[in-house]
């Protein structure tokens, strides 16, 4: 028997694997179609303080080996989060951690403190490729000092594990990860999405209706790859893996980067059981190699050189 | 036919992995097939959609959607019609028999028959038509009259005419190039023909074709004041609920949003604000 | 007829289409192919002082859309290249454009400086994504007082058009470009490839021996014209794209988006004509939408909506 | 078989769209495809390759590189021979007669034949086999004795074995599981033969296969003291030396590289140090 549990912090999860948050919606669009309580945790959507109408059509648009979005963080506001979705997410046997966005520190904490009183909760991962309105759009973590800031004004309102998920369009995400350590994370998400455009030569109108876009799917994987890696050479933080992930494989690259734990994004569109085929794939994997637990995995990359040799 | 996720509630829509009965091509683009999948034939009703991975690899990546055109319950298929228009429906069009494709579905909400409606109108423009060989089924059980009106820009394009000569129906053609039947939009015949009517109250239309069209036949359901559905069609990721990337304004104000995948595709005239 | 010329500042093109550094030898590997005429211009694999035999295999990795490389910037040695590879450049009734790398300021400025003295060089392209050796590795254009200060020098030792090629793994490009503009470059190449990583799983080791290596090909696009359009929104330079250009609808994106010249990579190695089917594509759509001149396309995007709106 | 950039010098290389003539199934696999390609029929030398376009999507992105494995000049074609190991040649194995495949070739340089070297012997590890029908057929115009060992893991991998019974040739086949021919490694043969050959400055070995057998037969070569040129493979982009992505290291000091597919793939023996 391969041991599969993973740990973040203090939360312990059955197996390393969880779904990313805006791509499960709240885990019930998907309960008739397999076991959540399979998965090793579940990301909601992104919760705002109030609810968000999200933006016009068009949303998405299929490039190669991948997708651009632009949701606008279409979603029911926290308290009908509360009332209408928690007690489903609840329910579950697997650990739910409840994705937040925000435009202002402020809103980041005030979501946490209207989520503090529900049971069932085991983490919040605060989703910094938000745009920051005090800075003109900037994302939050975008700035390495706006990011340690939130983070601990998070910090000091919850005893909960807080994770925060960093954007990769940075000059150096390490620089990030760090600040948002220091301001009390107990892990980072890598990746959300590339800023990406696309546009219509007909038309030519951008493909998205927000022009920009994130950029998620296969076609990412090697930028996500490369930003874990850079975190886990630098600062001594859990890393959650993120971008692209299809298949087990593609799970374990993430895990012998330096990821303990990774998140299934858009490939739940295309097959929402992906999870599970990646759970099965990394314990196949683990019992082929010999390896008693997939925690031995974890940042076990064998370098070439030591140096960066130059492009 | 293959449940490929074994977790899944048996009898629930879900994830199958399909062979391919038969592959059929119309006329220049336009092409049907006919995949074996018992547990979607059982469960899908008129109006619903199947969202189909039509390769193994990253490209295409997503699925697509495809309404659910005709159902064979007892022999366990599905079948569904489409043009080329892009990459995955070409890939498509190169299926053989044997292959085998995966299935999500039954997905949405298919059209409801309005119990008062005694005649029942089936207006397609162009490959809007899809959906209609099972509704009309439907109607034909259930003893409605039933008249069918499809639109096209030429005759090659006229597609699935044949299977609407079963029960009391009448079948109207309209090409814009007057190849075929009526010259001109296929609103013209429907609207000389709910001129002629006189119970309008007992009139359910049922329309399904490009944007500019179900405008179309919004104007007119409001302007005779006839029931109406429409089954619309946006981009998709998923079909059902999870990338919320497939929104429809709301009539009311226009600044609220449904989903096509899960409130749709098929909405009330008048319910929804198409085109901005 | 349609006008297909294209102009960097004072430099005209017969048309829009060039090919990018390291992905065309040093043309004469291609001759035999085509007519090398019938492009825009040609722009030569980085050239630094001293001769650099590359890195060791594995260089290249193919991924979804795109490929991983590291060469180590094999090239012959900028007197080598003056002495065997220049003739036959200089005898192409095209643009040639020569790439430079350097791993500080000066290295630059001396590879200018030797080539000062040459004919039949219409531009330099400085390629800032090297490795700055006094900046532990940092790319050169991750800085945007090293890239100003760099330019400038360079800006110093010549009269040709300076073209500044920006790497894309920045937090805001648009920076970065106006800071080369503030040094005296004439346009901006954008973009180089991104940082990526792959991993086999079997051996646990990167798939390239450098570890991070280059990402480019189809799968970059986006990131690289939502950085062209930021550059065109915010800097007033010409702008040169790059980026997973491999048919005349990708080339028209990157015109739309704000670039005056694009750059054929990857493609290149799939098929060394793809510029001339872009050239051809080019006038054609023109053509069939009344374009009298494809400049008139550069820049011309619709947005939906005038602001970003939150992804 | 149509040259597709019609801009490029005729007689020489170039990039042709050349229609697939045939393609023939030999075990699990391992497969073979007849191309109409004339103008690389007309120039290829044994040892050089092509690089094929095998799709026309963006996945799998890059040419796949394989080495000429017979060419028929007056018929106007060529064979590539090959085994399913990815993507790439998975889907050249779903390749149809009729269909086009895109062509860029011929590349590299191809083997030397020693003017003095009366004996030629060719020593294959698996589809090292690939480029040897063609090099045999030449040697034996040259009216040199050729002698062929061919060695794979089992009998099944053994393929080709038929193409080199014309002139005065033996050949000699080994199999590691002992299927087919000598249970063993095909370089155990061969030291056999050349233990007990006497004029060794009259033969030239050339082989082919993977690093760990070429490695072997330059420990042979070196050991020996014969002639001999070995055909190596590495990951390629262009194939033509402009993405300069295939290096080889010189033997000299380990530190300079050349280019496989320019400066190669046939190398003398000696000349590159493999791995490392
Ligand atoms: C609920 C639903 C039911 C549908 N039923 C059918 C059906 O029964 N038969 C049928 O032929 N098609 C149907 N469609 C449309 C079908 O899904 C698209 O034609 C298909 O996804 C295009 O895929 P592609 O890869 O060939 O095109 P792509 O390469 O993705 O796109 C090519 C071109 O087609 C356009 N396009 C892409 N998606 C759509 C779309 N959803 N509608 C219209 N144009 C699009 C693109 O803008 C682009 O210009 C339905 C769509 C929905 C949402
Ligand atoms: C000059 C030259 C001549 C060749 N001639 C032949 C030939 O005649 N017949 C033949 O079957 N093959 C030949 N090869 C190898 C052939 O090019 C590869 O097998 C092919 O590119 C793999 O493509 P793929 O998409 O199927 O595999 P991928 O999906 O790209 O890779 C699958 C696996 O194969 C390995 N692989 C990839 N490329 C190579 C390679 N070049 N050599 C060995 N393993 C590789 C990968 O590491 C990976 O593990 C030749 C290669 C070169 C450079
Ligand atoms: C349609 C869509 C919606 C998303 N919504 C959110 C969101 O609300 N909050 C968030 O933190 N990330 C969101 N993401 C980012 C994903 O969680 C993930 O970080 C990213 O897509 C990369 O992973 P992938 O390549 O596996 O999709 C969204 C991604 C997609 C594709
Ligand atoms: C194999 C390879 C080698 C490259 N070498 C160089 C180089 O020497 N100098 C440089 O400025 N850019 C180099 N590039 C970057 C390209 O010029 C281009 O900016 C990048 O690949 C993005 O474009 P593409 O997606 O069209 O390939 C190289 C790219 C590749 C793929
Ligand atoms: S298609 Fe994904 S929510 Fe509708
Ligand atoms: S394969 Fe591109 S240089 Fe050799």
């Amino acid at each position: 028997m391969v041991d599969l549990s993973a740990k973040i912090g203090d939360l312990v999860l059955q197996n390393p694997v969880m779904v990313a948050s805006g791509t499960f919606g709240y885990a019930s669009e998907s309960a008739d179609l397999f076991d959540l309580n399979q998965l090793g945790g579940i990301v909601t959507k992104s919760i705002s303080l109030n609810p968000r109408a999200g933006n016009p059509p068009p949303r998405i648009f299929e490039v190669a080996a991948g997708m651009l979005n632009s949701i606008g963080l279409a979603n029911v506001g926290v308290e009908a989060f509360i009332a209408e979705k928690l007690p489903f997410l609840r329910s579950l046997q697997t650990r739910i951690i409840v994705n937040i966005a925000g435009g202002t520190a402020e809103e980041f904490v005030r979501v946490v403190e209207h989520l503090e009183d529900e049971s069932g909760i085991a983490a919040y991962e605060l989703n910094y490729s938000c745009p920051n309105v005090r800075e003109g759009g900037l994302e939050f973590s975008q700035d390495p000092s706006v990011t340690q800031k939130v983070t601990a004004q998070v910090r000091r309102v919850t005893g909960r594990p807080v994770i925060a998920k960093l954007t990769p369009n940075v000059t150096r995400v390490s620089t990030i990860a760090r600040a948002a350590r220091d301001g009390g994370a107990d892990a980072v998400s890598l990746i959300n999405t590339l800023v990406g455009l696309a546009i219509d030569t007909e038309t030519r109108r951008p493909r998205i209706y927000a022009g920009k876009a994130g950029y998620s799917g296969p076609a990412i994987k090697p930028v996500a790859l490369a930003k874990v890696f850079e975190v886990a050479q630098e600062v001594d933080i859990p890393i959650i893996g993120i971008g692209g992930i299809f298949s087990s494989n593609d799970a374990l690259e993430f895990l012998i980067a330096g990821a303990s734990v990774i998140q299934i994004g858009t490939a739940n569109f295309v097959d929402p059981t992906t999870g599970i085929r990646v759970i099965k794939g990394i314990e196949r994997y683990c019992a082929e190699h010999e390896l008693p637990a997939c925690a031995e995995l974890v940042g076990s990359l064998r370098p070439w050189c030591d140096n960066d040799t130059s492009s | 036919m293959q449940k490929s996720n074994e977790a899944s509630p048996a009898g629930s829509r879900g994830i199958f992995d399909c062979r391919v009965l038969s592959i059929t091509h119309f006329s220049n683009q336009i092409y049907s097939l006919r995949l074996s999948c018992p547990d979607i034939a059982q469960k899908a009703e008129p109006g619903q959609f199947v969202n189909l991975k039509v390769n193994q690899d990253l490209f295409p990546i997503l699925r697509r959607p495809f309404s659910i055109s005709q159902v064979n319950q007892s022999d366990g298929w599905i079948e569904v019609v489409w043009k080329i228009v892009g990459v995955g429906t070409e890939l498509m069009s190169r299926l053989r028999t044997g292959q085998v494709v995966s299935v999500l579905g039954p997905l949405g909400n298919g059209f409801t028959i309005d119990p008062d409606a005694e005649n029942a109108v089936l207006v397609a423009g162009g490959l809007g038509v899809a959906p209609f060989p099972y509704l009309f089924e439907r109607l034909v059980a259930m003893h409605r009259r039933v008249r069918v009106f499809l639109g096209a820009r030429t005759g090659s394009e006229l597609v699935l005419t044949q299977g609407f000569s079963r029960g009391n129906a009448d079948v109207e053609l309209a090409t814009e190039d007057g190849s075929v039947g009526f010259r001109g939009l296929v609103t013209g015949p429907l609207v000389t023909f709910l001129d002629k009517t006189e119970h309008l109250d007992s009139v359910q239309l049922f329309a399904c074709g490009p944007t500019p069209f179900l405008n179309a036949m919004c104007e007119i359901a409001k302007k005779y004041q006839v029931k109406c559905q429409i089954s619309l069609e946006t981009t998709m990721a998923c079909g059902f609920g999870i990338c919320v990337g497939c929104p429809v304004r709301t009539a009311d104000n226009g600044k609220r949003f449904m989903l096509t995948c899960v409130d749709g595709p098929v909405f009330e005239a008048g319910k929804v604000a198409l085109h901005g």
